[in-house]
């Protein structure tokens, strides 16, 4: 019961908060405050419950699956939760100083609300129409955001992703569709139960939506300069954590819900759109000047590596514990790449309001003023390049070796070579940072600084203390997760 | 055919008579020369066409609350094609004042 | 006894952390913090020492993903080197605090510095593969500020080349690793794994690839390219970087693939020794010949590590326990002659301004005990007995007879030629030439003026000083260096 | 499946197709987001006509359409004012991407500002 | 003779769909939309979803139709050329390609009935006899909140594209309507109709076709005229009275669906209290979606300057 009623807390409490701060105004981060304390409760009460009692299933209204909507928090979903509310605290330390005008406070307050509501919502849903209601929530909140920017392309980018967006929900919704004339339902598990002529055609459909809304290679044009036009603490939640709501529904469809829809070449065709991801992402992030669209770019490129799992957990590794490791590697690089892509956008958001500018040209010498946030960039930026000790390193070492150990050492390669990439472009802010003479800074409370460094202690511990994190993953996660024959 | 009961058959000659006014109004709308007179061919035409439309239509009608819906229909689009008329008169005159 | 390992790694690692927080003028309290880690390091090596002197292998797991526990596991190869990375660091630690001074931005550096010694000690303790990487990272991560710790265009150049190779080099350990862990399962180097069933073809590109990685921080010839441009890094750094950190890990790496995972015998049954003999000998000459064509004194030393860095692969590459012990014991050797040399060339540029090998003339007269301390380790280096140098060459000179690749003779014999030749002429300048008072070969600090009696810089030189000599006269006995080495050879060839 | 259901499903379809070539080949934002309505509306079309049974629509896509008809008013909502405001800024109604120099604007015959 | 017009209809749409997305002018176009709107809507007449055929000419042909009139002003006011409509083989391909084969599919896949059946059983618990409204307030409650809330975030995003200095003044287009004039005339006779005509709706939904999305439409429609007839003070942003006005709905919505936890379960509506709980939620439901619906119409806030 205790886990409902947890669940009912971080899906109900962020929409209620996103109420209260439309209403209170100036108050709106002290009520957007009381929402994340208790849903970082709320998860923990969850995390608790599941390693205990196995997911937390919810049928709402009582109903059940064909007719009514079912919620289900397993290991994916209570981690992705967890991600969410720490990424939602640190923006909020960091927001609370940045949007003192009454205009940007009203609308940035109830819209990170409604975008950790839809988050969470997204991440528990078994229903595929819940999951696109959800998706557009996700979508809007993130499009009024980027249109807070100031910058002259922040109308122009929030216009294309926009376009980009309505595009991909209708065509992800034209596979609902489909779904729902072949198997009668829309819950995952009674589809997957099922089989239907149209399986085919709606998970490509679906597939191709998807993609577009997770800013996957083809598609991507949208997210750069969206996440470099949006304010940076808006856009550290748009880079950590809006693309990894599709990137679940992904996964959830492809081997929850249709598993042998698939034909083992369009699984290497998603790994490969992947690896075109991490290719054109790095290239690009190489050549941009301004530091915010260096890490949009490294958010294209960090996205690719999620795909590369999908041929090793499907098609002919599916079931063995190859396949496990590849699934549980990449959940834990999405979980570090939220927390380290959160933690640099946070230092360039402190870095933006103490020297006014995000050229790496003016960033130079700013290890000497601001040390604090620099360190902390710099051990994100590690867990990004996926070097030990963190996360993303952890991450990597498992796909690498499950693609090795399945006989598919290229994918492994890719990631290989994405680490090196990511090292690149990472390189170039890191190396203006320790420059000599420090610019002008405008004082920013070393608290502040403490922030973007907490959620890179995170990324690293997470490659330390990564334990807890895969024994999360395996509690609840589906039999081809667990290295159990499908 | 057996014989036809009285109401359908002139529902058929009501409705009939109803199009032919909507056919005098686009007819009216394509071949007069400005604004103001296709104005006035529309309202008038498409009003008496509506309203002929509507008793066809009344007679088919088996409770009361059908026949207040309908007439309900029948008075908010006179209301409205008559404002609509005034406004685009208006618009029409300002805008050949400033271009005149 | 098991979480000594931890201990041991926690003594470096809990400094840094502290330190990077002290303010700049906590002066007192991080050179307190960091003496008091090493001194504490040093002793609780000792006890280890004794430990696995009785045949006790402490070992410490800390499981992070399936099949990836971090393991810290003390052997006596793995003691070999912590033993001489935690002597040396004490002393670099009471180096670097005189040396600094009241320079700037001093927490970073003292930070990074004990986070790369405990770099270095968690990756002599490793107990698998993967546990070694990390580290292995962590080291690369960590030294890089201290490269660039000047923050000037030069020291930022230096430090981007070596992360230019260092980078590639870590990945192509990473797919080794992972490839053999494919192939074989979690690697540990308590118990080697079966490498029968594998075919010839990949065991040769894994051994290639771990080489190649490792070859880069060893600086074997081709990938040696970062170390010379690293001297624009401050004089503790590069004595450190050079004589015992970044350079020994890869040499140590590579001992380890040699010995605790391909096994002597595979590896010579692979056909694969003599090439790594080859291309050790192509280094020693090609360090040597490099070193002699410099006029900076800390570039010349560079390219001597170069070349003498190879002589512990060329060790590996020899079949028979002479070239092993020989190779294993010039591990330690080479690193204490080496940091003696380089405090010396850092007190040379310190107290007297000499960079260039034409500024050293004279300089004998006025700082005696560092040229003192600078001749034994030239002296060593060269080979002259009973300077620890001179047993190593022995050892490997016999390991190559033994082995039956006289070549290897040929090659040390010219290198002993070639280090006599670029270092006996800075001898002969220290001690026999008058000083020059102007001109380009003067040093900028007045003649008369030179003063190096600093006893935090003289005393940590005479030490390490002092040791060559010990390591050479005492070789003999049960705890030297050599005895250490033929401890672990004895391993090695015992079935 | 009766006849009339067969053509509704057919047409949806087809509405489906024109929207989505209009989306895709239109350069005006304004056109772009009408077609986008295209589909929407096609799709739901198509949604509807499937569920059909016997003598009415099967209640769930009923009440689907309903809130995607919904959701789909307030993207384009969104979309329009954003467009608007784009065009306030850059006086050009299509995305930077979109524009072919060698096409020859024909400005309409909407005043000055 | 029943497929002779539906022939005919769905040639209709087809005609009213092409000319508006290829009509030669922007206004031209809009026209067509709101034509081809209402054709869709007499589509669902024809398949007898009468609700959805409401919520289609309400909103999708009606303030879909009006959004655009809007923006079609507001791009000849800014001065934004036309261009005429390209061809491209390679998208027609695409998009016949996609349109091809889910009709295909659509066609030679056997449905696999839906959920008629299971619909029709819970009926008699949900509290409500139209079974769309069943389907919308109790068993897939919780989409229909997430809906509510998107209006919201619709809303939300609309305001953002405010300037900063914009924030305090009034929303809405300039007005130009003449004091005393026809519209305002107009505007105090229809409220009355369009405020009983709304509130029927949304109370007839609980048997028959309506509810709260098409009343609140209605609603929205008669704010709208009050308003641009200035007979209603354009409202502010951060005026609260609105404020609460927007939140209402959704707040209420999530508080009975919390109290269902109380009850055993989340969004529980039990049998005996549903009809009440659903009709509660409905009435301050439409109440928030008429005002949010007015007000993306009126759009972000802007300066009183006249074109």
């Amino acid at each position: 019961m205790t886990g409902e009623v947890a669940l009912a807390v971080l899906l109900l409490g962020p929409l209620l908060a996103a109420l209260g701060c439309l209403l209170a105004g100036r108050q709106g981060s002290t009520v957007a405050l009381l929402a994340l304390i208790a849903g970082a409760a709320a998860v923990v009460v969850l995390w608790d419950g599941m390693l205990r009692t196995g997911p937390i299933e919810v049928r709402l209204g009582g109903w059940g699956a064909p007719l009514g909507i079912v919620l289900r928090a397993d290991g994916l979903a209570v981690g992705f939760l967890a991600a969410a509310v720490v990424v939602m605290g640190a923006v909020w330390a960091v927001a609370r100083h940045d949007f003192a005008t009454p205009r940007a406070r009203d609308v940035f307050w109830p819209s990170s609300m409604l975008l950790w509501g839809a988050l969470n919502a997204i991440m528990v849903s078994r229903d595929l129409f819940n999951l696109y209601v959800g998706l557009e929530l996700l979508t809007l909140t993130a499009v009024a955001m980027v249109a807070l920017g100031r910058g002259p392309g922040a109308i122009e980018a929030a216009l294309r992703y926009v376009l980009y967006a309505l595009m991909g929900s209708l065509v992800y919704l034209l596979g609902v569709v489909l779904v729902y004339h072949g198997h009668g339902t829309l819950d995952l598990d009674r589809i997957a139960a099922g089989r239907s002529g149209a399986d085919a055609l709606a998970l490509g459909l679906m597939t191709a939506g998807l993609a577009i809304k997770t800013a996957l290679f083809p598609f991507h044009a949208w997210l750069p300069p969206a996440h470099a036009g949006a304010p940076s603490p808006a856009s550290a939640l748009l880079s950590a954590l809006v693309p990894k709501a599709g990137f679940v529904m992904l996964v959830r469809l492809w081997f929850e819900a249709m598993p042998d829809a698939t034909p083992p070449a369009a699984l290497a065709v998603m790994a490969a759109l992947g690896a075109g991801a991490i290719l054109h992402g790095g290239l690009m992030a190489l050549r941009q000047e301004r530091l915010k669209q260096i890490l949009a770019y490294s958010t294209v490129a960090q996205l690719g590596y999620l795909f590369v799992m999908f041929p090793l957990v499907g098609g002919a590794g599916a079931g063995t514990a190859g396949a496990a490791e590849a699934w549980a590697g990449t959940q834990i690089g999405a979980f570090s790449h939220a927390l380290a892509k959160a933690a640099v956008f946070l230092c360039a958001a402190l870095w933006i309001r103490a020297i006014g500018s995000d050229r790496l040209a003016d960033l130079a010498g700013l290890a000497r003023a601001m040390p604090l946030s620099c360190f902390a960039f710099g051990m994100a930026a590690v867990s990004l390049m996926g070097l030990p000790p963190s996360g993303g390193f952890i991450a990597k070492y498992l796909v690498m070796r499950a693609s090795f150990e399945l006989g598919l050492p290229g994918w492994g390669l890719v990631l290989a070579a994405g680490g090196l990439l990511a090292a690149a472009y990472f390189y170039r802010p890191l190396a203006a940072l320790f420059a000599r003479e420090p610019p002008r800074v405008q004082r920013t409370p070393r608290l502040l600084e403490a922030v973007p460094l907490a959620l890179a202690l995170a990324a690293a511990a997470l490659g330390v203390l990564s334990q807890p994190a895969y024994d999360l993953l395996q509690a609840g996660a589906p039999a081809y997760a667990r290295g159990i024959g499908p | 055919m057996s014989a036809i009961a009285l109401p359908d058959v002139l529902t058929i000659v009501l409705t009939g008579l109803g199009l032919l006014f909507f056919l005098a109004g686009t007819v009216g709308l394509l071949r007069f020369p400005d604004t103001f007179s296709r104005l006035h061919a529309l309202t008038k035409a498409d009003n008496v066409g509506l309203g002929l439309v509507a008793l066809g239509v009344a007679l088919q009608a088996e409770t009361w609350g059908q026949l207040a819906r309908i007439a309900l229909v029948w008075v908010l689009a006179l209301v409205a094609a008559g404002l609509v008329a005034q406004l685009v008169a208006r618009a029409a005159l300002v805008d050949r004042r400033l271009r005149g | 006894m098991n979480a000594l390992p931890v201990v041991i790694l926690l003594t470096s690692l809990l400094p840094a952390a502290v330190t990077f927080f002290l303010p700049q003028e906590q002066h007192a309290w991080r050179n307190g913090l960091n003496l008091g880690g090493a001194v504490i390091k040093l002793g609780l090596v000792v006890v280890l020492m004794g430990a696995v002197a009785e045949g006790i292998e402490p070992e410490a797991r800390l499981p992070l993903a399936p099949g990836l526990d971090l393991v810290l596991r003390a052997d006596d190869l793995s003691l070999l080197f912590v033993s001489l990375s935690a002597f040396l660091w004490l002393l670099t630690t009471v180096y670097a605090i005189s040396y600094f001074g009241e320079k700037p931005e001093l927490s970073r550096f003292f930070g990074f510095f004990s986070l790369c010694v405990a770099a270095t000690t968690g990756l002599a303790l490793s107990g698998t593969l993967i546990t070694f990487f990390v580290f292995f990272e962590l080291l690369t991560l960590s030294t890089w500020p201290l490269v660039a710790h000047k923050q000037d265009d030069q020291s930022l150049a230096a430090a981007r080349s070596y992360v230019l190779y260092a980078l590639p080099g870590s990945v192509a350990v990473l797919v080794a690793i992972i490839w053999l862990e494919g192939l074989v399962g979690t690697v540990a180097f308590a118990a080697p794994p079966d490498l029968s069933g594998v075919d010839r073809w990949s065991l040769t590109l894994i051994f290639v690839l771990f080489v190649g990685g490792l070859g880069v921080k060893a600086a074997i010839v081709p990938l040696h390219g970062w170390l010379p441009g690293a001297m624009a890094a401050p004089a503790p750094v590069s004595s450190l970087l050079h004589a015992v950190a970044v350079v020994k890990a890869g040499a140590f790496g590579i001992v380890r693939v040699v010995y605790d995972i391909f096994g002597v015998a595979r590896v010579q049954e692979l056909g694969l020794g003599t090439p790594l003999a080859v291309v050790a000998s192509v280094t020693i000459l090609w360090g040597s010949v490099r070193a002699l064509q410099q006029m900076e004194l800390k570039k010349r030393l560079a390219y001597s590590t170069v070349s003498q860095v190879s002589y512990i692969v060329l060790g590996t590459a020899l079949a028979g326990p002479f070239g092993t012990i020989g190779g294993l014991v010039h591990l330690v050797h080479q690193g204490i002659m080496k940091i003696t040399l380089f405090f010396c060339a850092g007190l040379y540029d310190e107290r007297a301004g000499a960079r260039r090998i034409e500024q050293l003339d004279g300089l004998g007269q006025r700082m005696p005990w560092t040229s003192a301390a600078f001749s034994v380790g030239a002296m060593g280096m060269i080979g002259l007995p009973p300077i620890a140098g001179f047993v190593s060459k022995v050892y490997l000179g016999v390991g190559a007879v033994q082995s039956g690749e006289l070549w290897v003779l040929a090659v040390l014999g010219a290198s002993t030629l070639l280090n006599a030749a670029y270092f006996l002429p800075l001898l002969w300048r220290i001690w026999f030439l008058p000083p020059q008072t102007e001109g380009i070969g003067a040093t900028p600090i007045p003649f008369a003026a030179v003063d190096e009696r600093v006893p935090g810089l003289v005393v940590p030189a005479m030490l390490t000083a002092l040791t060559s000599v010990a390591a050479g006269l005492f070789a003999a006995s049960a705890f030297s260096p050599l005895g250490w080495a033929t401890l672990i050879a004895g391993g090695a060839y015992s079935p | 499946m009766t006849g009339s259901v067969v053509l509704f499903v057919v047409t949806a379809s087809a509405l489906i197709g024109i929207g989505l070539w209009g989306f895709l080949v239109q350069a005006h934002l304004l056109r772009r987001v009408l077609a986008f309505n295209v589909v929407g509306s096609g799709l739901f079309l198509l949604f509807g006509a499937l569920g059909w049974r016997g003598g009415g629509v099967d209640p769930v896509p009923q009440a689907l359409v309903i809130t995607g008809i919904v959701v789909a008013l307030a993207a384009t909502a969104v979309a329009l004012w954003l467009v608007g405001r784009f065009a306030e800024e850059t006086g050009r109604a299509d995305l930077p991407e979109d524009r072919r120099e060698d096409r020859q604007e024909k400005s309409s015959a909407g005043g000055r500002p | 003779m029943t497929v002779l017009f539906d022939l005919v209809l769905c040639a209709l749409m087809l005609l009213a769909a092409l000319a508006a997305i290829g009509g030669r002018g922007l206004f031209r176009a809009t026209v067509f939309f709101v034509a081809y709107g209402i054709t869709v809507a007499l589509a669902w007449v024809r398949l007898g979803a009468i609700d959805v055929a409401l919520a289609e000419a309400a909103i999708g042909a009606g303030l879909t139709g009006l959004l655009l009139l809007g923006a079609v002003a507001r791009l000849r006011r800014a001065g934004a050329p036309e261009f005429p409509v390209r061809a491209g083989l390679v998208p027609a391909l695409a998009a016949a390609g996609v349109a091809g084969a889910t009709g295909w599919v659509a066609l030679r896949v056997p449905g696999a009935g839906g959920l008629w059946t299971e619909a029709g059983e819970a009926l008699p618990l949900s509290g409500v006899e139209n079974p769309v409204t069943a389907v919308l307030l109790n068993f897939r409650a919780w989409d229909t909140l997430l809906e509510s809330i998107v209006l919201l975030a619709a809303l939300l995003a609309v305001w953002a594209l405010a300037r900063e200095e914009e924030w305090e003044a009034p929303v809405g287009p300039p007005l130009h309507a003449r004091p005393g004039g026809v519209l305002e005339g107009m505007a105090r006779l229809l409220p009355p109709v369009g405020i009983v005509v709304g509130v029927f709706l949304v109370w007839a939904g609980a048997s028959q076709p309506g509810g709260a999305f098409q009343g609140g439409t209605v609603l929205a429609a008669v704010g709208l005229i009050a308003a641009l007839a200035g007979l209603v003070a354009l409202p502010r942003p951060d005026s609260g009275s609105w404020r609460t006005a927007l939140a209402a709905g959704p707040a209420v919505f999530l508080l009975v669906g919390a109290s269902g936890l109380a009850l055993g379960g989340l969004l529980l509506f039990p049998p005996d209290w549903a009809k009440a709980m659903i009709l509660t939620v409905e009435v301050f439901l439409t109440l928030s979606i008429a005002a949010t619906l007015a007000l993306l119409v009126l759009g972000p806030p802007q300066p009183r300057r006249m074109p």
